[in-house]
């Protein structure tokens, strides 16, 4: 089994546990919290899909991926806060 | 076999979602089904040639339908654009409850 | 040269996911949202930048490198900035510290330290 | 002149454009807009002569070879479609400028950009560019819908943009499938493919079912009803005459071009079209504001003018054509009509209304010469389209459906004495008392009033009946001049019985 | 000259002495959370700071939100100031101590000067 | 000539509102004189027409396309109605210009010229489709007329258009089959060449559509009641409603018809049985009535029964028959209704038991009325004893069996008694007696001369006709030969010998004067309720009826729910899938090598997102997993070989989860609860439509060979274009009308978001209640804000740089306007989320300005195509720079379009969902009047 398999496996899994967060909470705030790390995991996912299928134009994609992160974690910080800014 | 699997798999979520009666809900549903015939317009150009047609790094002869692709994008951008209206429409009124009250 | 870049990738990109998945682990294991965020935190910040960097040592070229570091820093920042917008929208939406909390200096700084999520 | 033929998108999206920034002076927007539709309506005009004897024109956008470009093409059918819609659009606009409706900030733009999306859709010749230009005229309307603001139009607007949003998915995906099986979403191409390959049959099947969604036919109508009462009249009547018109008209084009009438199908659509025309009137008749009877009966109509390719003879196509163009032009006064009572008096409720036909002798006469034209009663457009229409059918041995057509339009005529009565005969209820809103009878769910502070006896502006009462002059005109008519049709419905001159046209140049 | 030289030697020294201090602190937070049981003890901390411009407010406060077991809460810029949770904040000066030493670091390289030495104590820093 | 009257008609129709400016109620006097002068015309041509047999023909083409023409023909038949239609039209028109109030009368003079227009055309039409035209022309015009008087006839007048209209319906129905069978729509060739009567089941089809027309339009028992019920409209109305117009055409068209249905057994016995029925039935109701109007109008049934039924006998003589009395009844029901009229006007009543003796103030009225009752009642010398006694005559001709003719001329004799009784009734109590007993005016007085003319030239017609009947010979006879038998002469006279007619005259008469007598006070069968049911009470019925299930169909649809308008469509493509599925088509092979092994993993990651995203009820639980949905499809993208679409969906996913928060934060946590059954019943429609797209998906694609165009992009793109990425060759180069509609509808987007939110207004309200202090140092969003502003404003200019590196190379590598957009648009989306208050993040770029130059660059592009000939088409140059050349293309310039509009939009999503409440200073004028409106909408809204 290929090394990035591994990885990539890792962070599925990881993803998971996350998923896992999201659906039983108990807060709202955990809740983001979990979904901020489903979306890093697209990061590592990506990352590691390229590098796994040799496709070098992955990196722009996973530019796009952590813009993806940053906006969905203050986006996600506003909604626990109800809107609060 | 697999995409056709996925398909099927985002329509049963998306249908089951819009029939709900919470406006996010059917949003939901939509953005799904939107995935769902993206990935329809892309099967239907054939996938067993799975290259970019990207012809600078990419031999031709490999090279993925890119009309279907063209066309995914502009459904992409369509089904945005009516998607922010949607949510703009949740945000109309108190609650995005779409069932009357009886 | 290139054979070694490549296996020092795959190996940043298996320890960063590693990290991610003890991080992403903590989420399960450790008590209050505060501690879950320590976790997250973690994974998002060092579990991604090495995979990240994996990637680099994997295509190493110029422009990769500019685009990897620009998504480095964008992946630091969303840990960092990130991190902190979580935590004090949790804070400010109550969320619960867990009772083995010390001391909350926020709650007592809004002169209502009984009140304060971090109130034990 | 064939590259000529985009402009009718290109001008108007422009004319959107400067319209969205252009903060004053208002005459100046309001004559923009005019303008605009009236350019449209000319070249609708340019288009019916050089099309009228047969010709079809056609232009590949961007001039690159056939099946690689999209083609833009007019035939008969499609030149009488866009001047009707082009009238259609610069008629509903006056309305517009007359009640004020047309300086809210946003209505011009919208108004241009949907008009951009019907003349696209009626000219292109590409499944999928199809798909674009319905897009590009629903999503303004769904502003337009809801640009009036009432919670009744955020609900309306609810059904409809979700309902849309299905179809156009569905429509999509259809298209998806012809492409998966044919390799083309051109029309010239696709020629004849359904009727030579069932699996083509199939996907267009999909993309026809979408268009009759689109067209409100039963038993997936009742989005219209819903949707259609809660806009401005003014919007109300433009969509009324585009958007299930533009509908129909890809079901006639398509089913012509790829199913090449195939007419092993038709008697599902002879029946699902008579139960429109039956469920529609009888929905018409029961209902008691004049916009939501307007509204079940354009279902009905829409029955009335589907029958005519349902049944894809000659003598039919050609009678559905005519009675698409009247049906568009007749229901636009209606709408138009009663929105000036409406707009004026601030409600369509028949039992709140009453005795206009003394007060407003030019409304009174445009409303009743367009419901007599609606109900199919000479001497107005109405009459010829039943007349052949239903002769069509008998001719074809359609006996059922047009036994069904001769009820519906006598249930049509009750429904149309019914507003008549209540809006024009009627005493009227407030005689005497104040004008203002009736207290407590305003739910939540009725239309929404204009008449807090409106004076006592307001009286219907003449700028505000004109719109409906030209109309009405054209539908008379076209009854009593039908032979004009007739021959457009006559000649649209050749080109859809024989799709050869059209097939050429889009594919050999 | 010398400050010249210090100050780049600093620059050149800060990502490692901050790569230690992110993988040492990871690696013990990680142990936490594979090890059964819990040898925490979290506190809401204030922790008042030497920095001036929101840059290096800003440069702080993230460096402890990278560092595995801290992570910057609240923010205040006059007098500047973090609120941070810490995972094993033992005492609240410990955790002070832990940011100022990360705070010098930082100031070395941002200014000419350093960092001032006199570390602030909260609620002395002046009245907002 | 019939063109002339025609275009005369339509002239004076067209006219009469004009002149009633000038000349008021006098209208009716030039009017009444344009009719006199073309009855005169008509007149003059009677010896050419009726003697000579010539047929005047004319013809304008109307709708030559499908063969209708206007074509008009005037034979014997045509000529006497036109005689009548046109005389008794001036006759009322005359008595109008009297008896209507002074003042402005144009709709009624108006209506009235219509209704004289639609009669004559419709006895002249030579074509069944104008025929028709012309019949419901008299309908339309009916129900105006009917209708005139105010609110309480307005029912009345729906009640009679809708019966008459349902009648025409038949006949249009009628004209419909004879046209489609015979191919042509001129009459006289369909009523010449009747070989379609050969089949019988369609000859009796369309003899029972026709009757069923002559039924409705002459008020034919079941469907007499409407014409009491038109009593609402004025006297001059009802007088040329029963005289000549409308129910007349009822009797023309019968008589018309008689050449083609006069041997169809169907077509006897219904005209007859319905036509004696409606005699005897009309006459009692008659004698029954005390208001002289209704008495006249019910007499008016009666006699059209007579009429009617003897069509229906078909012989010569009874077509000579109907002819005569056709002219009899317009003379003396005319001078009846004109009576009626004049008596309601003077004397201030119209019912027999309010009026009395009034023979000596209104001597003239007093003759008139007597005469033409006496007509009525068939009494000689009177020209109504000539039509009775040649009625009595035809009945006993009645075909069918033996006792057809005894039986119908013994009911028309009963009949024929009864009709004396009420023509007694009108007269004897009314103008006999002590003196009048008038409530409404103290001393009645006769009325004036002109308003007397009118009826005194009609009932003193009756008279010299009866006297000098012979004259009315060939008329009869033309009209008798054109309606049936060619050839047919008539032979009129008062005196005929003793023949079984005179027998039964005297026996009506006397049979008559014993019903007069028992009858005349009235008491006898006032008030008493003849018949069950009545006719209006059957119409209403029926009405509500229809109008109740109307109500149902429309429940079905009246709910504001998207659930049921959307599980409709779902339930359709189900459908159509079965029926597709189940046709068992050839769907060709599918390759093997399609999946790959990854794609397992991400079906596995699908079927996760959704099912978690299907079960959730947390809002943001459901709308991560969507987003990791979407995620997935990137993926897919990325593993099809399609990195634009990854690209493009990664970042399309970012924005929704912004906007899409931005919206959440207003809604509650949690999704409404679901019952169970629901959820049963949604999880099968689900299922079912999730089974039909994935086998439609493997049964429709992946089947096939690379599309011929396909072939083409990928083979021609680099060179034709310059561009390698294909993908955005296609959108920019090849296919930039789809792109320019997708950028217009992205547009329009940002356009109605704004609209949308400026009309209605943001409800929101924080979902969440805070449980901080606001003391606290968490709470300031200033500070708080400060390190992600601070990263922000670092890397914003990265962003913008990367965006702007993303569009410039988007021909050649992933990238392009749209995906430079949106990397812009995040960078924005950044700058709103950090800012410290909302009205900061009001970023001072006019968004709606920024999208309309968006689209106004890429519309610009696409004209300056024209100059190589085509809108759209792309502009190649090479650009010299110092190191040597830079290709460019207006497609570049296309695309910045497109950049510049995606940006606008986020910027407008952004910031107008962002605000609490709407800038309300962007719309003027009709915006602020709305504003009263909303918050009075808003408020009353629970
Ligand atoms: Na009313
Ligand atoms: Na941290």
């Amino acid at each position: 089994m290929n090394p990035v398999d591994i990885a990539l496996v890792l962070v599925v899994a990881s993803m998971a546990t996350a998923a896992y967060r999201i659906l039983t909470g108990p807060t709202r705030a955990d809740q983001g919290a979990a979904t901020d790390v489903v979306f890093f995991g697209f990061v590592g996912v990506v990352a590691l899909l390229g590098m796994r299928l040799g496709a070098e134009l992955v990196v722009d994609l996973v530019l796009a991926c952590t813009l993806l992160g940053f906006v969905t974690a203050l986006s996600l910080a506003r909604l626990i806060a109800g809107g609060k800014r | 076999m697999t995409l056709p699997i996925a398909i099927g798999v985002l329509v049963t979520g998306a249908v089951y979602l819009i029939l709900q009666r919470d406006m996010v809900r059917i949003i939901l549903g939509f953005v799904l089904l939107g995935h769902s015939v993206n990935l329809l317009l892309l099967s239907a150009g054939g996938t067993f040639r799975r290259g970019r047609p990207l012809l600078e790094t990419a031999p031709a002869e490999e090279a993925a339908d890119p009309l279907p692709q063209a066309f995914v994008l502009t459904a992409i951008v369509i089904t945005f654009s009516i998607t922010i209206y949607m949510f703009t429409l949740a945000a109309a009124s108190e609650d995005d409850d779409t069932e009357e009250a009886s | 040269m290139s054979t070694f870049l490549e296996v020092l990738g795959v190996v940043c990109a298996v320890a960063g996911a590693l990290v991610f998945a003890v991080g992403t682990f903590g989420l399960l294991r450790l008590r209050d949202f505060y501690a879950r965020l320590h976790g997250i935190n973690m994974a998002s910040g060092l579990g991604t930048a090495l995979v990240l960097f994996g990637l680099l040592l994997q295509f190493p070229s110029w422009e990769n490198a500019l685009k990897v570091v620009l998504a480095l820093l964008v992946q630091l920042a969303t840990a960092a900035v990130g991190g902190n917008a979580l935590a004090r929208a949790g804070y400010l939406a109550g969320s619960r510290a867990s009772p083995a909390t010390r001391h909350d200096a926020l709650g007592e700084a809004a002169g209502n330290g009984a009140d304060g999520p971090g109130a034990t | 002149m064939n590259a000529a033929l985009p402009l009718l998108v290109a001008v108007p999206i422009l004319g959107a454009a400067l319209l969205t920034v252009l903060e004053g002076p208002r005459w100046l927007r309001r004559a923009l807009l005019l303008t605009i539709g009236a350019g449209a309506l000319a070249a609708g005009t340019c288009l019916v002569q050089l099309t009228r004897n047969g010709q079809v024109y056609a232009h590949d956008l961007g001039l690159w070879r056939d099946g690689v470009a999209i083609p833009f093409v007019v035939d008969a059918f499609s030149a009488l479609m866009v001047t009707t819609t082009a009238l259609l659009i610069l008629v509903c606009s006056v309305f517009a400028v007359a009640t004020g409706e047309a300086d809210r900030r946003l209505f011009s733009p919208l108004v241009l950009v949907l008009s951009a999306g019907v003349y696209g859709a009626l000219l292109t010749g590409d499944l999928f560019n199809l798909f674009v230009f319905v897009e590009v005229l629903l999503v303004p309307s769904y502003g337009l819908l809801t640009i009036a603001g009432t919670l009744r139009g955020v609900r309306g607007g609810r059904t409809y943009v979700t309902v849309s949003l299905l179809t156009s998915t569905t429509f999509l995906a259809g298209v998806a499938l012809v492409y998966g099986v044919a390799g083309t979403v051109q029309l010239g191409e696709l020629a004849g493919a359904a009727q030579e390959s069932p699996l083509v049959a199939s996907g267009m099947g999909v993309v026809l079912l979408a268009l009759c969604v689109k067209a409100a036919v039963v038993p997936v109508h009742g989005w219209l009803t819903r949707s259609y009462t809660a806009p401005s009249p003014a919007v109300t009547a433009l969509f009324s005459g585009l958007h299930t018109k533009v509908a129909i008209y890809a079901v006639y084009r398509l089913y012509a071009v790829v199913f090449d009438g195939d007419s092993s199908l038709l008697w599902v659509g002879v029946l699902v079209f008579s139960v429109t025309m039956l469920v529609g009137v009888l929905g018409a008749v029961g209902e008691k504001s004049t916009r939501s009877i307007l509204v079940f009966h354009m279902i009905s109509q829409i029955g009335y003018i589907l029958l005519g390719v349902a049944l894809f003879t000659e003598l039919g196509l050609m009678a559905g054509i005519f009675y698409l163009v009247h049906n568009m032009v007749v229901k636009a006064s209606l709408f138009l009509s009663t929105g000036a009572a409406e707009h004026t008096y601030g409600t369509g409720e028949l039992d709140r209304l009453g005795g206009l036909a003394r007060r407003e002798p030019l409304l009174a006469l445009a409303f009743l010469g367009a419901a007599l034209s609606l109900a199919g009663l000479p001497p107005f457009s109405g009459f010829v389209a039943k007349l052949v229409l239903i002769t069509a059918a008998f001719e074809d041995g359609r006996w059922m459906a047009a036994a069904v057509a001769v009820v519906v339009s006598l249930i049509t005529l009750m429904s149309m004495l019914k507003i008549w009565d209540g809006v024009f005969w009627s005493k009227d209820p407030e005689d005497g008392e104040d004008h203002g809103p009736a207290s407590g009878s305003e739910g939540a769910g009725a239309p929404g009033t204009v008449t807090a502070g409106a004076p006592a006896k307001p009286g219907v502006r003449p700028a505000v009946v004109l719109p409906a009462l030209v109309l009405t002059a054209v539908s008379l005109g076209f009854g009593l001049g039908s032979q004009v008519l007739l021959d457009l049709s006559a000649q649209a419905a050749a080109h859809l019985v024989d799709t050869s001159t059209y097939v050429e046209a889009v594919t050999s140049r | 000259m010398t400050s010249f030289l210090r100050r780049g030697a600093g620059i050149l020294w800060f990502p490692f002495f901050y790569g230690f201090q992110v993988v040492t602190s990871s690696a013990r937070l990680g142990w936490d959370i594979l090890t059964p049981g819990s040898a925490s003890t979290p506190a809401f901390v204030e922790v008042p700071l030497r920095c001036r411009t929101d840059l290096e407010i800003t440069a702080v406060a993230n460096m402890v939100s990278l560092t595995a077991g801290t992570v910057t809460v609240a923010v205040r810029k006059d007098p500047p100031t973090l609120w941070v949770h810490g995972m094993y904040a033992k005492d609240d000066q410990g955790l002070r101590d832990h940011v100022h030493t990360m705070e010098d670091r930082l100031l070395g390289v941002t200014r000419a000067g350093g960092a001032p030495a006199r570390r602030p104590v909260p609620g002395k820093g002046g009245a907002r | 000539m019939l063109l002339l009257l025609v275009v005369v008609l339509a002239v004076v129709t067209l006219a009469a509102p004009a002149v009633d400016r000038v000349l008021g109620r006098e209208t009716g006097w030039p009017v009444a004189a344009v009719l006199a002068l073309l009855t005169g015309l008509v007149l003059a041509r009677g010896r050419q027409v009726l003697v000579e047999g010539q047929v005047l023909e004319a013809a304008l083409p109307w709708m030559p396309a499908i063969g209708v023409g206007l074509h008009l023909r005037m034979d014997g038949l045509a000529w006497l109605f036109c005689v009548i239609v046109l005389g008794a039209g001036a006759l009322v028109l005359v008595y109008s210009a009297r008896y209507l109030p002074p003042g402005r009368q144009g709709g009624f003079y108006f209506l009235m010229g219509a209704f004289t227009l639609a009669m004559t055309g419709l006895v002249l039409a030579d074509d069944i489709v104008l025929l028709y035209v012309f019949w419901e022309l008299t309908t339309i015009c009916s129900f105006a007329l009917i209708g005139l008087p105010g609110p309480k006839a307005g029912r009345p007048a729906v009640r009679t258009f809708l019966l008459t209209t349902a009648g025409g319906l038949a006949l249009l129905t009628a004209v419909m089959l004879l046209w489609v069978r015979t191919g042509t729509t001129r009459l006289s060739e369909i009523l010449a060449d009747t070989s379609w009567t050969q089949d019988p089941g369609f000859a009796v089809a369309v003899a029972s559509l026709v009757v069923l027309a002559v039924l409705t339009k002459s008020a034919q028992f079941p469907f007499h009641y409407w014409l009491p019920d038109a009593m609402v409209a004025s006297t001059p109305v009802s007088a040329y409603l029963h005289a000549a117009a409308m129910v007349k055409a009822g009797v023309y068209l019968a008589m018309r018809f008689s050449p083609a249905f006069g041997d169809l057994a169907v077509w006897n016995a219904a005209l007859i049985c319905f036509g004696l029925a409606t005699a005897v039935i009309g006459a009692v109701f008659a004698l029954q009535k005390d208001d002289l109007k209704e008495l006249v109008a019910y007499s008016t049934i009666s006699q059209l029964g007579f009429l009617v039924a003897v069509v229906g006998v078909g012989t010569p003589l009874a077509l000579i028959a109907a002819a005569v009395h056709v002219l009899a009844h317009s003379l003396f029901k005319s001078a009846l209704f004109m009576a009626v009229g004049i008596l309601d006007h003077q004397a201030g009543a119209k019912e027999v038991s309010e009026l009395s003796g009034l023979r000596r103030a209104m001597p003239v009225t007093t003759a008139l009325s007597a005469l033409a009752a006496l007509s009525m009642a068939g009494v000689p010398p009177l020209l109504g004893f000539v039509s009775k006694e040649k009625l009595f005559e035809a009945f006993l001709e009645a075909p069918g069996p033996a006792w057809a003719g005894p039986v119908a001329g013994t009911v028309a004799v009963v009949a024929a008694s009864l009709t004396f009784a009420y023509a007694f009734r009108f007269v004897y109590p009314v103008f006999t007696g002590r003196g009048p007993r008038t409530p409404g005016r103290d001393a009645p007085e006769e009325a004036p001369r002109l308003f007397l003319a009118a009826p005194v030239i009609a009932s003193a017609g009756g008279l010299a006709l009866g006297l000098a009947v012979p004259l009315l010979n060939p008329v009869a006879g033309a009209a008798a030969s054109d309606a049936a038998h060619a050839g047919t002469e008539a032979h009129l006279a008062l005196w005929h010998g003793l023949t079984p007619s005179l027998g039964m005259s005297v026996a009506s008469l006397l049979l008559g004067a014993f019903l007069a007598w028992r009858t005349a006070s009235g008491a006898v069968l006032a008030g008493r309720r003849l018949f069950p049911v009545q006719g209006t009470t059957v119409f209403e019925r029926l009405y509500s009826g229809v109008t109740t299930a109307g109500e149902r169909i429309g429940d079905l649809t009246r709910t504001d729910t998207p659930t049921r308008h959307l599980a409709a469509p779902i339930v359709l493509v189900v459908l159509l899938a079965v029926a597709v599925f189940t046709a068992d088509l050839d769907y060709g092979v599918r390759p093997e090598s399609v999946s790959h092994p990854q794609d397992w993993v991400l079906v596995a990651l699908f079927t996760a997102a959704v099912a978690a995203a299907v079960l959730t009820r947390s809002r943001l639980a459901a709308l991560a997993l969507v987003g990791v949905a979407g995620f997935g499809t990137a993926l897919w993208f990325l593993l099809l070989g399609a990195l634009d679409l990854a690209l493009t969906q990664l970042l399309v996913e970012i924005l929704t989860v912004v906007i899409a928060v931005l919206v959440l934060r207003r809604l509650p946590r949690e999704f409404h609860r679901v019952p169970r059954a629901r959820r049963a019943v949604f999880a099968a429609v689900a299922v079912a439509t999730g089974t039909a797209a994935g086998l439609g998906a493997y049964v429709f694609t992946g089947r096939r060979e690379l599309s011929s165009v396909a072939e083409y992009f990928l083979s021609n793109a680099p060179e034709e274009t310059g561009g390698t990425n294909v993908v955005n060759t296609i959108l920019v180069d090849y296919r930039p009308m789809d792109t320019l509609g997708e950028l217009t509808v992205l547009s329009v987007a940002g356009l109605i978001v704004t609209a949308t939110l400026h009309s209605a207004g943001i409800l929101g309200k924080w979902s969440t209640r805070l449980s901080v202090s606001m003391a606290s140092p968490a709470w300031e969003a200033d500070d708080n804000t400060v390190i992600m502003r601070t990263v922000t404003r670092w890397l914003l200019p990265l962003l913008v740089l990367w965006s702007v590196y993303l569009l410039l190379r988007g021909h050649s590598a992933p990238g392009g306007g749209f995906i430079a957009g949106l990397v812009g648009g995040a960078g924005f989306a950044l700058v709103y989320l950090t800012a410290p208050s909302d009205s900061v993040t009001r970023i001072r770029l006019s968004y709606l300005a920024t999208i309309a130059s968006g689209v106004t660059v890429a519309v610009g592009a696409g004209l300056l195509g024209y100059v190589d000939g085509s809108f759209l088409r792309p502009l190649h140059t090479g650009l010299p720079v110092p190191w040597g050349e830079v290709h460019v293309t207006t497609a570049l310039v296309f695309d910045a379009g497109i950049y510049l509009t995606v940006v606008g939009v986020l910027l407008t999503a952004l910031n107008q969902l962002g605000l609490e409440r709407p800038d309300r200073r962007f719309g003027e004028g009709a915006d602020a009047r709305e504003r009263g409106r909303d918050a009075s909408s808003s408020g009353g809204t629970p």
